[in-house]
């Protein structure tokens, strides 16, 4: 769009204004919080800068929260699909996410910036328990603004952000889902900004937060680079991980970009497959437009009115998705795919019966897509092919859908679903990539 | 069209201040909207600002977004917000968009400032652009010789006050609480030193929005301010008869009275 | 009971016979299975001497579960109780419990012995996804016994089990609970035992279970040990953990036993309080008896018919218990106090509101206790006096019943507890001890 | 009392099998179940077990942990087993218990062998101790002169059966299946060589368990061991006529008479 975008290193950063490649991002905000957002912007570039505060949060994410999360080779997975699989177990972090990453870097800045109070956004909740849990650790008020049909369909979650002392405000206007506690969140913002933080859920939103989230997210991609290196001493083929706002799927690339040798792949959520409509791939099947601040890739209509989004997960049931991934698929140095909601529930069955691992589906979105990246790769490059995928969280907040799904959950009667088959229609040849 | 900065000078010049009337186009329907709209011209509002509905209204209180959503599940589309911003032009007052942004870019900026100007419309206020990322709306407006109306909030650095003042054209919107649109009992003392401070910033008029819902508040805003922006209380208006359109005109009239006494009894 | 049991560092080992002090433990078990437990023992004892088992079982417990576990001070708490908290943090292990530890040192055994079916036990459903994990890890049969009004209640861990690969039986025998799946898990093996392993779910049952299962967890304790003496220069004044069969606990304590200056606390499940009868506090208040192919402390009858255990959390819910805490006991090594319901559930929420960490109800009951321990010697000792708890597991499967507890879930509504309250009683001196 | 041995000299005598009843005492009630074991002295078991009801019967198929359980529903005591074994033995025929071992702890194992005795008792079967784990009960048992039966099984080592072999009195119980008790279509390929192992291990008689339950499968097992042992097949007559105890006891009648001349009929 512009001949002035940087080339190099710095040819994927923000601009000082926060575009990235001149077009995305930005800050379409009220006045009333862009001195927040430039202080925060201010607070949030010192703090990166400042040893002490970086030493605390690699301090607060390795002791609290359990990182470098482990690399994992997923013995049984690269067998079925001729390539190297490992796992970036960002599931065993502390309350299952990758998600604590950028809470407690949130939470830590807030701290920082003596401010008392946090508030936060949650779709299905996830969001909103890492914002809880991170309060309750720096001792902060705690407010998650959670859709109305979002408190009742997840009453689990609504209960847990309770027990870890934040207060949970279920948001009835519009669809009354994620989209709406954003806008509900930012209107309390507005009214609070001088002693409130505002712990935004994803690298999405006006500036900073899209690279800000990304910095707290990166040491997914930085730690799995060395772990890559030191434990196989080559980089990955590929890169993969699912895109809802894109904060674990930036945290992931960052580290790779300039690597020009590895394959970057988003894996967005195709719901009940995109030409249905009946989907959340937004940057597959979006248009460029302003949602929460941002430039980016959105589901709308004709006259650019938010379009609901659909997915099986709840977590990338977003009709946004972060700047920096529109401009790394516009810019060609990521691929985004769609997979469908049967295809990550495939996925979800195929790696909890290999390795015993039960994922979020929002990351059985990435295994899924990932496994055709693999089989391709392996084909083509042989065994030794590497596949490195972000398993961003664990699926035990899965298990109602799942039982849905599956048909499980009754020992009188066993699944529904034949689950054994699973595993040999795994070995057959990609079936993503070809549907694309 | 004229520049909404007429109706402030006149207003002036009748040692008052200004008062402008909000409403959404397409509440209760587009021909509704159109004759509410009137009837606040009529009965005394001095500029009009058209609401254009949207899915994602970060700024607005729970009054305007019901009314907005309303309108939207009635089927308003951005087009008809053009039709009532003609039918409310003709009338002669000065009569503005007040948008999001999205709904502009996907029409296109440069075609969308086309015809807002073709159907005698003023200029726009946006509440989600500010003068440092709205480039191509000021490129646009400057084109096709519109109003572009940004806010200003007690928050705001001097620094970004007079940025703001330099680059409105038609009058500067000085939110006077921190918080969304919605009546409130009242008024903020935030709201006078922020005037203060736009107008060190240049000569554009200054508006006060947010929370004003009566004549007295409306005169207690006019003390200070250049003009009055009154919305939820006009919206609320509609909302509590719904169904019933005379009965919701009659005090849609009322109010704008009281509030236009209210503007000028301010400095007397 | 007799002069003959060893001192010194096998003072509180099983003799060859499996004989804890010569009194608790044994095997009384049916001939059927006696070849199989001779196998076991022959197989475990053969493991543990070799030094490429063991390094394979390091190796899966690093790489898959995620051991290490951190050694987490909980800085909030120890300024509540004047003395340093140190939270081991199996919690974060994979599965969200210490319980990974002792399946995957069982199925590794398994493998080896060349077996190609395992079998387990289950209440709640911790073990037995547990063990539907470690096999679907090592690709082996598995098939779990429930007690059917567990697979009623518990349905999301019945749905976690299947989508692992695993069957799941409902036990409508006698109280259809866990000792009933336990029986039934036994018959099965009677019938089995040629190609199927036992993996048992607890540091319970008969010879070499308790040593064994102890063998697996003793990790616990290893590791805590030298990560508190690396962290801090020093022992622990005190140990804690919960005691249900006791695996958490006696791979705590091991590391521990010879350490005299070193306090040693189990917490038993008080239920609605011992002298109401509804209980599981098998040490506390039960009678040496045999249960489950072990002599050792049993909640029975006058006519020695094993008594219905009540107990909030459901893996506390056991009649029975590992017969080395018996001995240990018995011998005076450790102390066994009971905490009720109440106490562990306001241990719960204390733990979610000052440290973000929302534990197991069984772990919760470990921290009520310890924090009392905490009090008082950090009132002896001065503040760094250091209590070193196992948080044996994550809350996440427990949200169900703090939800009916606290009265959480509803936004609208908020928490029915005043919770607010449960910080300021924590600050205030100790309870458990002062009730027993 | 006598050892049950007699019993199987008795049989051997005739050339035939003994046929060893099982039944649960308390079921259907304390005096019912006395009722049922007469009813099986009376039509031709040589020997009877009474089974002792116990909270966690590891050993025990779904029928017998059915008439259990119901027996202990029913309030069932240790004591009131005393008392089915003295009017069971008062018939003159060998009379064991057949107990899992906590309530005999619980008990008091010295008391228990005393009162057992005095009971007229033969001795007990013991499904959960093995001789290397029985010392105690061994020697209360040989201090009171009263039968210790104990299990081998096919996974048994030589070692492991020659061991039971010599520590059991009265007759060495082989479980002819792997698995628990229960009526079966077949009778096993196991049993065979498992009496030889034990009557390779000492001349103690061997009766073989589990899974009997018509005529012909006892002549068919009575063709190779000292005694065809019978449980979940008469616990079974009383649990399908619950509540009609005459109709109960016919059945019992009709399949001991059955047993009775499935193990008189195999050697010919
Ligand atoms: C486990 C997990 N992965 C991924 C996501 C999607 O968010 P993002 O795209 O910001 O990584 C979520 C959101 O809740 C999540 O819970
Ligand atoms: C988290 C946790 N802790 C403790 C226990 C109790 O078991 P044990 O006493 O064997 O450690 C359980 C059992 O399910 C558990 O899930």
């Amino acid at each position: 769009m512009s001949v002035s975008v940087p080339s190099g290193p710095m040819r994927y950063e923000a601009d000082e204004r926060g575009y990235f490649g001149e077009t995305w991002g930005g800050r379409f905000m009220p006045e009333a919080l862009v001195a927040a957002l430039d202080e925060l912007t201010e607070a949030w570039r010192e703090a990166m800068a400042d040893d002490a505060f970086v030493a605390d949060f690699e301090r607060v994410l390795r002791d609290y929260a359990g990182t470098p999360s482990r690399l994992y080779h997923a013995e049984r997975l690269s067998e079925l699909v001729g390539a190297r699989v490992l796992l970036k177990r960002e599931d065993l972090n502390h309350t299952g996410a990758h998600k604590i990453r950028n809470v407690l870097g949130q939470a830590l800045l807030t701290r920082r910036m003596g401010k008392t109070r946090v508030i936060a956004e949650t779709g299905a909740g996830q969001h909103g328990v890492a914002s809880a849990t991170a309060a309750a650790w720096f001792d902060l008020d705690c407010t998650v603004y959670m859709g109305a049909v979002d408190t009742r369909r997840q009453a689990l979650n609504v209960a847990r952000m309770q027990l870890l002392g934040a207060k949970v405000v279920p948001v009835e206007s519009g669809s009354a889902t994620l989209k709406d506690a954003i806008n509900e969140a930012l209107r309390d913002w507005v009214a609070s900004v001088d002693h409130t933080a505002y712990l935004f859920g994803t690298a999405a939103g006006p500036h900073p937060f899209p690279s800000m989230v990304r910095d707290f997210c990166r040491g997914i991609g930085d730690e799995a680079r060395a772990q890559c290196l030191e434990q196989y001493g080559v980089l990955p083929d590929a890169v993969a991980a699912c895109v809802g706002g894109g904060s674990n799927a930036i945290g992931l690339f960052t580290a790779f970009l300039e690597d020009e040798g590895v394959e970057i792949h988003g894996f967005e959520p195709g719901g009940d497959g995109v030409e249905t409509g009946r989907h959340a791939a937004t940057i597959h099947a979006g248009e460029a437009g302003v949602l929460h601040g941002a430039r980016t890739y959105v589901l709308q209509d004709e006259d650019g009115q938010t379009v609901e989004s659909h997915s099986i997960s709840a977590g990338l049931d977003y009709p946004g998705v972060g700047p920096q991934h529109s401009w790394l698929s516009a810019a060609g140095r990521a691929t985004y795919t769609p997979v469908t909601d049967a295809q990550a529930m495939e996925a979800m069955a195929l790696l909890s019966r290999t390795e015993g691992i039960i994922p979020a589906i929002e990351s059985a979105h990435a295994v899924a897509g990932a496994l055709d990246v693999a089989k391709r790769l392996g084909q083509e490059r042989g065994p030794d092919a590497t596949v490195l995928i972000n398993l961003s969280g664990r699926g035990d907040k899965d298990m109602g859908t799942a039982i849905e799904w599956f048909g499980l959950g009754d020992a009188e009667e066993g699944p529904e679903a034949d689950l054994e088959q699973v595993e040999a229609d795994a070995a057959t040849g990609p079936d993503t990539e070809a549907q694309q | 069209m004229t520049s909404t900065s007429t109706a402030f000078a006149t207003a002036r010049e009748e040692g008052r201040a200004a008062l402008v009337g909000y409403l959404p186009a397409g509440y209760p329907t587009v021909e509704g909207s159109i004759r509410a709209l009137r009837t606040m011209v009529e009965a005394g509002c001095d500029a009009i600002e058209i609401g254009l509905p949207y899915s994602d209204p970060v700024m607005d209180g729970p009054t305007i977004q019901a009314a907005a959503q309303a309108a939207l599940d009635g089927g308003v589309r951005t087009a008809d917000v053009l039709r009532v911003v003609e039918a409310v032009a003709e009338t002669g007052v000065p009569t503005l968009v007040m948008t999001y942004w999205n709904p502009i870019e996907r029409y296109g900026v440069q075609r969308w400032a086309a015809d807002l100007a073709a159907a005698g419309g003023a200029g726009m206020i946006t509440p989600d652009i500010t003068p440092d990322h709205g480039g191509e709306w000021i490129a646009a407006a400057d084109e096709h010789d519109l109003d572009k109306v940004f806010l200003v909030a007690p928050s705001s650095t001097d620094e970004r006050v007079a940025m703001t003042a330099r680059e409105s054209r038609g009058f500067v919107y000085a939110a006077a609480v921190m918080g969304v649109t919605g009546a409130r009992e009242s008024s903020s003392d935030l709201a006078g030193p922020l005037v203060a401070r736009v107008r060190a910033g240049g000569d554009v008029p200054v508006a006060v929005g947010i929370g004003v819902s009566t004549g007295d508040q409306a005169a207690e805003v006019a003390a200070y301010a250049d003009g009055v922006i009154v919305g939820s209380a006009f919206v609320r208006c509609l909302l509590d008869h719904e169904g019933d359109e005379a009965a919701g005109l009659d005090a849609l009239r009322a109010l704008t009275t009281d509030l236009a006494e209210g503007v000028r009894r301010a400095r007397s």
